[in-house]
């Protein structure tokens, strides 16, 4: 790792690197962990970020960029809101010359560089893990993310070629939760009444909506009897895995995906060379390997 | 008088009815050419109704209505107006945010298709010249909302008369009007006669009635009593015909006696509106303001009820000098006021007859925290006969009511708490003769009892019949205070024609 | 009929419909029970004692954003930031609501202060400023959510105590604590409209604001009051809600504002002001848990369920403003 | 002052003060001045060419949406389904603009078709069924979600020709074609607004319902053609859009009926109808934009720029209503 002193000195003089990072949405708690991972390593760093957040809208983040574009940023950071809407944003800082790096997802455009994970991976992990403790037979429903978005089309997509390995296991319904605790216990309410018994499992597009799905079957006393999974190992989730509640969670390493990224934009603005791709894995939570992920 | 007697317009067996009430039940009018033609009736008989049925803005239950040879019973009013019918309306139907010409011209820009071009600047010098044929200073170019009530009512006429239309209806056109803008009135009118127009005239002023009307109709709770020419009619007879009884003389002996200084108000001035007024006023006194539109008579009211602010000046109640802010403390320190414009500052349209007239006074009705809706219900229903309120119940909507019951009603509301002090302004506007006496007479009844009345009104009869004293202003300045034994009609004109 | 001269005081208006209009929306309850009767016999699955209990607990939350903000726009006003509200005051609570630190009382207080302040915030904005009542909240709705951000930092706050937990999550004697509270508030706000000045007031101040203060009554202290009480209630949504799902969220209540006008609106209140009522802001909300509720019973897919909503919604009001037949 | 008798009659209304006032809203364009002589102090990175160009593109789409919805609320309207016929838009031009297919006129052709049909049926439902705007647009809103993720099977539609994604995201001689489409139907947005019979007929239905229909103008017409202009700037905003971020999402748009509101109410066009100016709401949205910008430029921390953004909204349009001394 280059020293800062000596970053500054590589560069035209006295000027701290700048570097523009735009995310996909800072209420959202795994994001805002990978930014604050970004700018703890910034700061090692010495560099400056310039982080904006781009609300869930791809046409937020396209303009950002090119608000970058227009600061002569020394590399971009982007978050993707969206796999393909996101990408004219990709093409432009290409076209202004300026290093472009994807973290966590990647857009259609091919960036300079991509750290992260494929979300369709994770509800491949998730679903398997359900599919195993069914023993390949049973009755499942699944909560959707907001519909249309980049992340609930990977993870349905993910869970259905999963889902097409057991023929006998059977998706009774889904629905969107629209990432909301709230709003997937109110759906899994329903389904309790729709289909009570028959649910064997569930598996939720992200952990708010699993702790939801979770806080309503324990309030409808079948919280044994039915198996939980979600993606994102957010503390909560960590917790209700602690507790037995929440059966597993797919976590997503927020840290190195953060670190990594500010790590290849310095290099990418320095014409160093650096990794095009760097893939951080998913990893299974569930009771028997929770130490590793509590802190 | 006309320059053909066939009838223009002929209607018959009209009927209307709101929620299964019968507001119009059977009525029939035929119209000459060049005829003025008046429809007489009390509040509430159904006057406007009728006349918003001619012109389309509701449809008839059943009857017929011809007009030049077609059956307008179906139409609506974009398509009546064309045909050449057009209405003054009672409640003045403009829109605040447009310019007078704009208003003036509205739904006749020079033409009409949707996406057509405006021509603001041909429409803003036509309506300069209408306006000043008719006389009146208005500037075509000022917004309607920044008009006093008589000037939109001009505006309003001008509107009607500049339609070219074969038949004009004109619901009170002359509530909100002084005496010489009135003249100015039948000035267009006797002119629009003999170009053969027929006008349909309504009014609760029985000397205009006599003055321009050829033909009386009159209406009574909805039915259609009688038409009769108008020189088979006097003042009398009509109004018998009206109410279906006699009727004591209109203004009635005030017996009166002065009583403690209640108001006095010292040197107000309100910058731009009127400046250095001082006046008392005494328990059971009549205090009449006179001046022409625009004198500023209602800026002083609405002054002294906290309504506006004051730039200089001090008003003292009882003796004690006030600050008056607000109308709450003007309505806590016993001064009520009646609005000239009662449309925007005297009623909740939405609100029933009960919830309005006890607006000002509900916490008399409050026991442990709540509203008694039984102790409510019982004053309501003492105003409402004490008033003859005519409404189907206390549940009605004010706005649902005629024109002369929602005066009513917010005089109601005013006397319900309590005032020392009673600014009544323009209190008859819209009143039927009936009511109108029972108003004097309640005026009397307040000031037997005590309370000091100030009333500002445009007609110099009325002013004449019920004030102890009348101060007369001229364009925001005091030019006179008369005594009643002083006070004439041409003294009262001089002293408000005053530079 | 009766014979005296003052027959026309008292018309039927007392009779059987005016009766039912005075209860709120006559169509709105016909239109809400032919969608529960269709319900009924599509699926038995609706009409069971659980399954309602659970549609009146899923749509306490809104009924009590709703219920504030009836307040606000029979007042004549609008309030955009109470989703917002929930997220504060939700987060606000959560922050003293870890276990064995406060006792559950002072949550719930840190809460509705909150929330009360929130409210007279927006109210103080409104009556001092001539800005309008959509620009003050909406400019409060961003503000409210970047200070639940702040407050929360971004992250959600959990580990609540089972006392705290109890309030929204509860049941006394087998009824869910979101249900009694329900009917208590409804009760409540039903008899301040109805039944006191503030009330009377406040339909006084929307039907038309300067015949109002021509009348005495003082439009800053009563939209104060009635901003502020919006903001007890949203509060009151907020502490339930994070009660209910067991932790403080900074982005709890996103749109939540929507939701709850429309109810406010489907119940018959109108956005001009001046009109509406509680009984029908709660079948409003009612229509909507109801038809949410079957949706899902039904298994209908997330796309159509939108669209299905949306037409039921607007048809449910087609068939209330009909039965109106004439504006009375 | 005059000498004449009826000298009061004339107020000076034709005075310097109030020309300004014509041209739009004079306090909110000195907020507006006052924000960017503070952006450009601040810093340096905010007054040049390239920042100013990359803001107006930015505010376009919401620009046009505020534009339409101007029209609606002049009206007396609301609309708030033009965020889910930015999606619907956007997902049919989308659906017609692969490459090699056919030629661009036709996905705009399809797009636009699409809007005005969209707007027509909100204005066909509000004219005649007496539900209330808000209810009916809150209904098609979230139908149009549901359409526009049916249409798309759920899925943005990609790999869209290049002429298609010239349209909202190319250049003509180093202008953004989004900055000209917005010069232009400001300008013309303007006109119908102010020289056209339609203009003047919007302005009179909003300001009085009852006149204008007394004054023969055909409520149901006007409102029909206003919906309907409304759906097709929406459409446009939709195709733009589409072309900018060179796919149909049939999430796109979500959220953006506030902004487009807030456009129009900051620049002074009332709620309750009647008054209001395309110049005031693109100052509006201008205004939204520059702070946006601002605080992007300046590194203000996200959730702190919630919070600064809505108390500049609050402040800007404070001071324009302190400017309006009166209420003439
Ligand atoms: N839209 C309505 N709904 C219910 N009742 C109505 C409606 N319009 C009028 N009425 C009733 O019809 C009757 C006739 O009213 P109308 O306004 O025609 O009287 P009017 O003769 O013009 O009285 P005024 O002299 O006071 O103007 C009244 O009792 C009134 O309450
Ligand atoms: N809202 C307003 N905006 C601007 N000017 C107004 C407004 N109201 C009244 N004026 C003007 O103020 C002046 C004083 O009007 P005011 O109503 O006090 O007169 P008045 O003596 O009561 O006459 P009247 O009631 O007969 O019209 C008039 O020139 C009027 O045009
Ligand atoms: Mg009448
Ligand atoms: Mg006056």
């Amino acid at each position: 790792n280059p020293s800062p002193s000596s970053e500054k000195s590589e560069g035209d003089g006295s000027k701290k690197l700048v570097v523009g990072v735009t995310m996909l949405s800072m209420q959202n708690e795994f994001i805002v962990n990978v930014n604050d991972e970004m700018t703890k390593k910034a700061q090692e760093a010495g560099i400056e970020l310039i982080t904006v957040d781009a609300e869930r809208s791809a046409l937020k983040q396209v303009e950002q960029v090119e608000s970058f574009i227009a600061q002569k940023v020394d590399a971009i950071i982007m978050n993707p809101c969206e796999v393909e809407a996101s990408s004219p944003a990709v093409a432009k800082a290409l076209a202004a010359k300026i290093p472009i790096i994807n973290v966590n997802s990647e857009t259609s455009a091919k960036p300079s560089a991509f750290v992260g994970s494929d979300d369709v991976e994770s509800a491949r992990i998730a679903m398997k893990y359900i599919a195993e403790r069914l023993g390949g037979k049973g009755n499942i429903v699944m909560m959707d993310g907001y519909m249309g978005q980049a992340a609930q089309l990977k993870r349905e997509q993910g869970a259905r070629e999963i889902l097409k390995q057991y023929p006998n296991i059977k998706l009774l319904a889904n629905q969107t939760g629209e990432w909301d605790r709230a709003k997937a216990m109110s759906l899994m309410e329903n389904w309790i009444q729709s289909f009570g018994p028959q649910i064997n499992a569930v598996f939720a597009h992200n952990d708010e909506m699993g702790l939801g799905a979770v806080k309503a079957l324990t309030d409808a006393g079948m919280k044994d009897k039915v198996i939980v999974v979600s993606i994102d190992a957010i503390p909560d989730a960590l917790q209700a895995v602690k507790k037995g509640t929440l059966d597993a969670t797919v976590f997503q390493n927020a840290e190195q995906q953060g670190s990594k990224a500010i790590d290849t934009a310095i290099k990418a603005a320095k014409g160093q060379p650096y990794e095009k791709q760097t893939l951080v894995p998913f990893q299974l939570v569930t009771k028997d390997n929770l130490s590793k992920f509590l802190k | 008088m006309g320059v053909d007697q066939a009838y223009i317009l002929r209607v018959s067996g009209l009927t209307k009815s709101f929620s299964g009430v019968k507001a119009l039940d059977n009525v029939q009018l035929s119209l000459k050419q060049g005829e003025v033609h008046a429809v007489m009736g009390e509040n509430g008989a159904g006057k406007s109704t009728f006349m918003k049925l001619l012109i389309g803005l509701l449809k008839p239950d059943s009857g017929e209505i011809i007009f030049d040879g077609n059956d307008l019973t179906a139409s609506n009013v974009h398509d009546i107006l064309k045909k050449g019918i057009s209405m003054i309306h009672q409640e003045i139907l403009a829109v605040p945010e447009l310019t007078v010409a704009q208003n003036i011209f509205l739904g006749r820009e020079t033409k009409t298709n949707l996406f057509s071009w405006l021509n603001d600047r041909e429409i803003t010098q036509q309506a300069g010249q209408l306006l000043e044929q008719m006389g009146l200073h208005i500037q075509p170019t000022a917004k309607m909302k920044s008009l006093s009530v008589a000037e939109r009512q001009m505006v309003e006429i001008a509107k009607a008369i500049s339609n070219n239309a074969k038949v004009i209806i004109m619901d009170e056109p002359t509530s909100a009007l002084a005496d010489h803008e009135v003249a100015t009135l039948f000035g267009i009118i006797n002119d629009l006669k003999t170009k053969g127009v027929a006008i349909i005239y309504i009014s609760h002023k029985m000397d205009e009635i006599f003055a321009i009307s050829d033909t009386i109709t009159v209406l009574r709770d909805g039915k259609y009593i009688a038409t009769k020419a108008a020189s088979e009619l006097d003042a009398r007879s009509l109004i018998t015909l009206m109410v279906g009884r006699e009727l004591d003389t209109l203004f009635p002996d005030t017996v009166s006696k002065k009583g403690e200084e209640i108001l006095s108000v010292k040197d107000i001035s309100s910058a731009g509106k009127f400046s250095d007024i001082s006046f008392t006023v005494h328990a059971g006194e009549v205090l009449g303001l006179a001046g022409l539109m625009g004198a500023g008579r209602t800026e002083i009211a609405r002054a002294i009820f906290g309504l506006d602010r004051l730039t200089s000046g001090e008003i003292y109640l009882n003796g004690q000098k006030t600050d008056i802010q607000s109308p709450h403390d003007a309505i806590r320190q016993g001064i009520g006021y009646v609005s000239e414009d009662r449309k925007a500052f005297g009623f909740i349209p939405r609100l029933s007859v009960r919830h309005n007239i006890t607006l000002s006074s509900l916490p008399q009705h409050v026991r442990g925290g709540f509203i008694q809706p039984k102790s409510e219900s019982a004053t309501t229903e003492s105003m409402m006969a004490d008033l003859r309120i005519k409404a189907s119940s206390q549940q009605q909507q004010v706005t649902f009511l005629s024109g002369g019951n929602q005066q009513k009603v917010i005089i109601g509301k005013v006397l319900l708490s309590n005032p020392d002090l009673v600014i009544l302004d323009e209190p008859t506007r819209g009143i039927d003769v009936g009511a109108k006496a029972e108003i004097y007479k309640l005026i009397n009844q307040l000031t037997a009892k005590g309370i000091a009345v100030i009333m500002i009104s445009s007609e110099l009869p009325e002013i004449l019949g019920m004030s102890d004293r009348v101060l007369v202003l001229s364009k925001g300045k005091q030019t006179a205070m008369l005594s009643r034994a002083d006070a004439t009609q041409e003294m009262i004109m001089h002293y408000a024609m005053q530079p | 009929m009766k014979n005296s001269i003052t027959s026309y005081l008292s018309k039927p208006e007392n009779s059987y419909k005016a009766r039912i209009r005075g209860i709120g929306q006559y169509g709105l309850l016909i239109a809400f029970i032919v969608i529960c009767l269709t319900l009924t016999t599509i699926t038995p699955k609706f009409l069971t004692v659980q399954n309602l209990m659970i549609i009146v607990t899923q749509v306490s939350i809104n009924a009590l954003l709703a219920f504030g903000v009836t307040f606000v726009i029979i007042a004549g006003g609008i309030d955009l930031s109470i989703g917002s509200m929930v997220a504060v005051t939700g987060v606000v609570a959560a922050s003293f609501a870890h276990p064995d630190t406060y006792p559950v009382a002072v949550p719930l207080l840190a809460g509705l202060v909150s929330g009360l302040l929130f409210g007279a915030v927006n109210g103080f904005i409104i009556t001092r400023s001539k800005v309008p009542p959509f620009i003050v909240t909406l400019g409060t709705m961003t503000i409210g959510r970047g200070l639940a951000l702040i407050l929360s930092k971004g992250r959600p706050i959990s580990n609540l105590s089972d006392s705290f937990n109890f309030l929204g999550g509860g049941k006394i004697l087998g009824v869910p604590t979101l249900i009694i509270i329900l009917i208590v508030l409804f009760i409540g706000c039903s008899i301040v409209l109805k039944r006191t000045v503030l009330g009377r007031y406040i339909y006084a101040v929307g039907g038309n604001e300067q015949a109002a203060r021509a009348s005495g009554i003082q439009l800053n202290k009563v939209k104060m009051v009635v901003y502020t009480l919006c903001g007890g209630l949203a509060a009151l949504a907020g502490i339930l809600l994070t009660s209910r799902i067991t932790t403080g969220q900074p982005n709890a209540g996103t749109g939540f504002e929507l939701d709850a006008i429309a109810a406010a609106i489907i119940g018959g209140t109108s956005t001009s002001g001046g009109t509406g009522t509680i009984t029908g802001t709660l079948l409003g909300a009612l229509l909507i848990g109801v038809i949410s509720n079957g949706l899902d019973l039904l298994n209908v897919t997330s796309y159509y369920q939108q669209v299905v909503m949306g037409a039921i919604i607007i048809g449910a009001v087609v068939l209330d403003s009909m039965n109106q037949t004439n504006k009375g």
